[in-house]
């Protein structure tokens, strides 16, 4: 039997302009069924899929934002966005949606999915991984 | 004022093409005229009639057709862009030897010198793309 | 003059290449992805600013709204518009340049 | 050794699916085994047999088929992706009311699970794209 | 009658990695037959589409460089480089290709039809413009 | 680790956020419109340099001949490598980290 694998999905686009981050959660939400070890990275703009408050409602394209809060619920726990890039742009923590999962082993406690990592931290994980996917 | 619009991306991968559609449509509500909207490069993808997106987003090759049959918009795509990257009418297919066509109602092939005479009989002309 | 620009300050080089064509007195409208260069407090934030010296900067409301990005987040001086005021921009000035 | 590929953009607008292309012939000279190539994003545009490129250059749709065919490959075009894209194949086309298909030989539809699976089974994924 | 436009062509993607260039050169070559002033201008990675020696035989690609030398025979004969960009990228005047055009009110003599300008001599030409078409 | 680059430095921030995050040993291969950071004498290749002192840089012979880039205008400790090097590298490294 195949040994469970370290995936990681690299985001690096901002949502909307171009559909690589719609997509690419795509391939998140269905890679979860895998029952592999997963996480999530957020770079440079891609750090902007997670904003808060996303409306597309006056441009009359997918507002696919909400989608995000679902990862918890599919076991996606573990999404790191890097801290240098929320601050080049003006970002900081409070600026992202509250994305959270509830921890089974520890009485259904609510816990948070996000998690500011700076460069050399990102660097080290993904020197980890065994699988990387770029969207 | 007349515009011609020329639109150089796909449909959902790039943003262009919904920006291409709202500024034509804002620009018809303040009484404009579309001289011609001109589909180049990935922007031929455009004038697919195959395309099947989610239930629950818009449906832009279809929102295209709507607004060009509600006013009567001449919507050219190029046809060495479409050959290039599969998009076909019946007398292309036909001159081709492939066996079924593919472009959506409301769409016309035809040349890059469509293009250019877009540009010359237009007061303004406006890009979308990447 | 109308400028616009579609492509994000902090992936491209296409806003600093507008901004190091555009004369001043231009009007330069930041569109899709272009709008990130319109908030507040970034690395290229002191360049915009810049700019809004001499020139008259844009941003298209419908997709700051879409990024989430507030109003009270966007650079003072920056003025937003709709797709009506996209059109009434491209009826002002006598050429476009897309910086796409 | 075994690869997976994935493709992520159209042919011709990006180099893309050339390097990857070039890579998969390149790794089967070498003897290594293909486990699959994904096609996803506008990638799945590598596979609609209605391309007509220009006589003096080279047909990428159909350099992919016939390196499927030599070495049996499974070419595997995103379902969601291609269903917005345009892309459809005879199954495809009646379930959805379409009046034709236009998939290439050598590509099969299927869905993104094939992706993991490929990311699972195989020693490196490798990625080409925009 | 309509008064002859002035057409400029903004290149500013390098070749082969996309296909901006290659396509946005045949409307160039269609856009000759219409008689309006035309003119090309190089910016950013478009100055790499001019460069000299391009083969790409290794690669499996069209090369489609050589079709720059037909230019002049279409009476595309303005082809404004900024310098700057040229600069930044490492390259010189002489790294790009010697492209000419016969001139016919001068007893057909062969005259360059690349100009290297710089940053502010090309934003006034492109203020001049009607017409501006980027690939 | 290999990482590959396949976008212009002029124009996108894709080799820096790649030279940001790869550690010290790594392998990292330009390809497509990446070879253009191979070049000597350009704004970025004082980083390129840099990173030759603690990383393998490789760039692929196929695109750097279809750009009209000769091997002697590559900057010196740059290895040039064919597909069949780009397979090899791809072996060599457990994981790849393609830079979109």
């Amino acid at each position: 039997m195949l040994r469970v694998k370290k995936f990681m999905y690299v985001n690096r686009h901002a949502p909307h302009g171009t559909i690589y981050a719609l997509e690419g959660l795509e391939v998140v939400l269905i890679g979860a069924a895998f029952d592999q070890d997963v996480s999530m990275a957020f770079i440079g703009d891609g750090v902007f899929q997670l904003k808060k408050g996303q409306d597309t409602t006056d441009s009359d394209i997918k507002n696919f934002s909400p989608t995000y809060r679902a990862l918890g619920d599919y076991d996606v726990t573990q999404l790191y966005v890097e801290r240098e890039s929320l601050e080049e742009r003006g970002l900081a923590i409070g600026d992202l949606m509250d994305l959270t999962w509830e921890d089974e082993e520890d009485d259904w406690a609510e816990k948070p999915s996000i998690r500011v990592v700076n460069r050399q931290e990102l660097s080290d994980l993904l020197e980890t991984q065994d699988v990387i996917l770029n969207f | 004022m007349k515009f011609s619009i020329m639109v150089n991306e796909g449909p959902y991968t790039h943003q262009a093409s919904d920006t291409a559609f709202n500024f034509t449509k804002a620009a018809l509500e303040a009484g404009h005229e579309i001289f011609r909207i001109f589909f180049y490069h990935d922007g031929v993808n455009n004038g697919t009639r195959m395309t099947i997106p989610p239930q629950d987003d818009r449906h832009v090759v279809n929102r295209w057709s709507e607004l060009a049959e509600q006013h009567g918009l001449d919507m050219v795509v190029c046809v060495a862009a479409a050959q290039r990257r599969g998009i076909l009418d019946a007398d292309e297919a036909k001159r081709n030897g492939k066996d079924g066509d593919n472009i959506a109602p409301g769409f016309r092939i035809s040349g890059l010198g469509q293009l250019i005479e877009a540009g010359i009989q237009a007061d303004r002309l406006l890009v979308f793309g990447d | 003059m109308l400028h616009t620009v579609n492509k994000s300050p902090f992936e491209t080089h296409s806003l600093e290449t507008c901004l190091g064509l555009a004369k001043p007195g231009s009007d330069i409208l930041l569109i899709e992805d272009g709008v990130y260069a319109a908030t507040a407090g970034t690395t290229v934030s002191a360049m915009v600013e810049q700019t809004i010296e001499s020139s008259s900067v844009y941003a298209l409301a419908p997709d700051l709204k879409a990024r989430g990005i507030d109003p009270d987040q966007v650079i003072a001086g920056i003025q937003l518009v709709g797709y009506d005021g996209f059109v009434k921009l491209s009826v002002m000035n006598e050429t476009v340049q897309c910086w796409l």
